[in-house]
């Protein structure tokens, strides 16, 4: 198990999390044109390609330097709902994760949870509204349950998150461009909520695969 | 899915070539910076500025209505995704005369989040004071008791011109703020569409609507509104409009009202036109007088087929504001 | 064949309708009289009067361009048809002030041969004295040797605007017959589309392009062009407008001109800017500069998909009328 | 042989038509979608709609009066490049028989050349520009030189006619807003030779009619 990661191992961990989104560009569009305006995928394409020059032509000292480079390219290349949310998020984890050079399970979800703190704070959103905060308020709790290997706690989120997209299908919108569907966002998941989930599954399998490389 | 067909360069780029040309149009009314950033090129005067701005895709709005008696400067984003905190600041900067900056925007949770961002940073790194207005006219988006859940569309610009006009006359961010905010809050729109518009990067249609079918509150981004029904004849159309619309603020016997019916792109003038006369029919059956009308592509959602119909309820005060002489690539007075 | 979505009442009756709708929408600044005529609602002053018209379908032009500094009346034929001689004579009859009537329109066969009736019923008949422009700026409908094989396109406007202008401050007849034939002699224009309009009471697109085809040289009813090729980068299909818009006054270094960028119903304005881009960087390039630029829809073609551009070449005369003050529905300066 | 037709037997003739024409609009609207701009169709039935009204409501004392009436409503009525040729050439049918109480095929032979003439002069057009100058020159020359039967001439003019219309789709169209389509006009046949065509053969079928009822 990888039980933490150095500087080197994070920056790898978001190399990976940008390639994924970065491959899902037009499920996210699609997500966005079934209940939303249709610019998420290329939202999320503008943000996550801007935090991967970031990551390639930088050498963060430490771990917070990473998810304030990450976030603060989101958040302004991004634009848009998720550019203002997934950069409050991910720049959330500066705060709390600070100077370390190590990223441990404990770390991440102290992560996850500052972060969910900082997005409901931001957009006044809360659990059931049909947004991103569907999938990162149940991995925030599934992280914060499953100990220190980061592994460990990367896993239990990205699972928490993936039934979380599942869950969002059956809400109706109550934020973002969605909300005046109403009933008839039912049945289609949130596509912030998609991306989250995009998110903490590479982080896992990256995770997981710099385990075997070093195991 | 069928892909929309349109004489653009690289999608990816549309936005910044876009700002280019608004602003060679200007012929040298305005500058365009850093950041899809357009400013009126003019000498700064001791007045408290108007910043307004939103994701792009609209035009002419935002940068349309940036000059002398209207917005000091425009911050524009992607297609349809608000501009960034950073993009924010540093227009608040170009435009700030020491007075301060009011925010005039559509009440959308990624504008909300992002100029609020903005003004943070404006106010912590720049010592520069802001205030907001968000637009939130789209009486189709949430009931009134719900007015924070209400999106911003063509009223948008009747709130600019009378805080453009404001800024230009007041002497405090303050009095612009109850200004605009007296705008806002006087100012309900409804509209229609029936076919969609697309983002150039991906090229397909934001929805699809069926051969017959129109919907009924749709907003400026192609989002859902009250109810899909069966096309009628415009009369009727028109009537569902109305009703909504004058129930909602309620506008009342002997109100005078400006009326914009905008083209959220590609009705034809016509059409519009055809709306006027019964939007008209009906004001005036209610006993309410119009002081002055615009009809035309204010607020678009890029080749979205639909308008959408604005009332402000008036007193002297945003009369004069409204009157006031204005001048911009979009519309001058 | 495909029926085209749109919210009217009676097809047969659109122009009524349009009419009646334009003409409130100026608030009390026109009035509308029998026969599908609009004029500006002011006092008669001692002046040649400027008549302007043709088919409607291309709103706003014309009535949208009635007003103070422009013209005192447009007489409206019915969907791309030109109005009838009788029509054409009561409104030469309500803008005439004694000093005759300028009409100016666009060279069809359909408008030369009814506003010609028309004027030839107003000489013998009331006895008021008119002179005809005809507007023929359209350089893919001819070559240079028949300009009056050509026909009028988004020309039109500059050539209303200048007439316009100078109706208000010239003595005689003949002197507005001077400068708005001068206005016309500089004025060339070249437009495209990409996909069709329809006539309301057919609903049926006047014409049909592939999926990757554009028209260059598309006239403003659906009238082919110079020719119909495959759809390329913005910057490519602008280079290819303005090699056969340079070339044809030809326009030289050191000109200075105005440029319109005409919406011809449904494009979206990205693209217009996008061009605007485009034809500014080959004007900086042929040593051109650019006095004034307009963008937007002057004369649609229902919702046909596609623009023109047009410069008109300045000297001080043209450019004092240009920038003159003027005011209407459509076109405020 | 319907040798000549008193007012009302002209009145009939017109009728019939207007009829005629009213019955063909989509053919109009699809010829001129095809080279023009598609308007042919309803200005047709505007103009003819609005004879037929004024052969209904008025009881013209002589035959001119019929054919200036007709004109005039066409004129006002149609708009468009075709309101005021055929309406031209229906006036031109005033001043060439005027008052006159019967019309034989001397007359209406005066009639088509009359018209021919009255239509070159408005519009400017010759022969071989594919108008509707195409249907009538043949036609008027037809007449001209088949006597004095009004039956003989209708049937002589519309047959020149019917072959003028075929006629017009091997030329390159030199007016009107066929002209720049240039070689892409080929094929197809000029809109207002047809509505010629239409009026010429619904009046020698009414004249043959008129015959046999009076047999
Ligand atoms: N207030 C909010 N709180 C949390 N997430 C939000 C909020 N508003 C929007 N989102 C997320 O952003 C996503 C939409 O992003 P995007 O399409 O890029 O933005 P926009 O709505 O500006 O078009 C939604 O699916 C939702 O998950
Ligand atoms: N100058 C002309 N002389 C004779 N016929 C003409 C002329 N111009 C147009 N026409 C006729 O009018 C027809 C087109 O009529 P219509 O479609 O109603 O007019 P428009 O060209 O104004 O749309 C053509 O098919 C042609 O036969
Ligand atoms: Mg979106
Ligand atoms: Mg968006
Ligand atoms: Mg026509
Ligand atoms: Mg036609």
């Amino acid at each position: 198990m990888t039980t933490e990661l150095d500087v080197a191992g994070v920056r790898g961990m978001f190399v990976a999390a940008c390639d994924a989104m970065l491959e899902n560009i037009e499920l996210l569009t699609h997500a966005d044109q079934a209940i939303g305006d249709g610019d998420h995928g290329v939202g999320m394409k503008r943000g996550f390609a801007a935090a991967l020059a970031f990551l390639n032509e930088n050498e963060p000292a430490n771990v917070g330097e990473i998810f304030k480079g990450v976030g603060g390219a989101i958040m302004s290349a991004s634009g848009g709902a998720s550019g203002a949310i997934f950069g409050t998020f991910f720049r959330a984890g500066n705060k709390s994760i600070g100077d370390a050079v190590m990223l441990d399970g404990a770390g991440f979800a102290a992560f996850l949870k500052a972060g969910l703190e900082a997005v409901e704070k931001r957009g006044g959103a809360a659990p059931g509204g049909k947004t991103m905060i569907d999938a990162l308020d149940p991995a925030a709790t599934a992280a914060s349950g499953a100990g220190e290997d980061l592994e460990a706690v990367l896993a239990a989120a990205a699972a928490a998150a993936k039934d979380g997209v599942e869950a969002t299908k059956s809400m109706i919108a109550t934020t973002g461009k969605a909300r005046t569907l109403g009933e008839r966002s039912l049945g289609h998941p949130d596509p912030g909520a998609i991306s989250l989930s995009i998110v903490l599954d590479a982080m896992a399998k990256a995770a997981a695969g710099a385990d075997a490389a070093t195991a | 899915m069928r892909r929309v067909k349109k004489i653009l360069n690289d999608p990816a780029k549309v936005v910044e070539e876009t700002l280019e040309g608004m602003n060679l149009a200007g012929d040298g009314a305005t500058r365009l910076l850093p950041g899809n950033i357009i400013v009126a090129d003019r000498e700064k005067t001791d007045k408290p500025a108007l910043l307004i701005g939103g994701g792009s895709g609209h035009e002419p709005m935002f940068a349309g209505y940036v000059g002398p008696g209207l917005a000091d400067g425009a911050v524009c984003g992607q297609v349809f995704a608000a501009p960034s905190p950073d993009a924010i600041v540093a227009a608040t900067k170009a435009v700030d005369c020491g007075k301060g900056v009011l925010y005039v925007y559509g009440n959308y949770s990624g504008d909300n989040m992002n100029f609020d961002i903005g003004a943070e940073l404006a106010d912590e790194d720049e010592n520069i004071a802001t205030r907001t207005v968000r637009v939130r006219d789209d009486v189709a988006a949430a009931p009134v008791e719900r007015m924070d859940d209400r999106r911003g569309i063509a009223g948008d610009f009747f709130v600019i011109k009378v805080a453009g006009a404001a800024s230009e006359a007041v002497d405090t961010l303050e009095e612009l703020h109850r200004i605009a905010a007296k705008a806002e809050a006087n100012t309900r729109s409804i509209g229609i569409a029936v076919s969609a518009g697309s983002i150039p990067e991906t090229g397909e249609p934001t929805f699809e609507l069926g051969e017959d079918e129109i919907e009924i509150g749709m907003g400026a981004h192609g989002e859902p509104g009250a109810k899909r029904q069966k096309l009628a004849p415009a009369d009727e159309i028109v009537d569902q409009m109305m009703d909504l619309l004058l129930a909602d603020l309620p506008f009342k016997k002997g109100d005078e009202v400006a009326l914009l019916i905008n083209n959220l792109g590609s009705s034809t003038p016509m059409e519009l036109f055809v709306a006027n006369r019964r939007v008209r029919a009906r004001l005036a059956d209610a006993g309410i007088t119009v002081h002055r009308t615009e009809v035309g592509p204010f607020i678009t959602s890029q080749e979205m087929a639909g308008y959408s119909i604005t009332l402000m309820r008036l007193d002297d005060e945003l009369k004069g504001y409204l009157d006031a002489p204005a001048s911009s690539l979009a519309y001058s007075n």
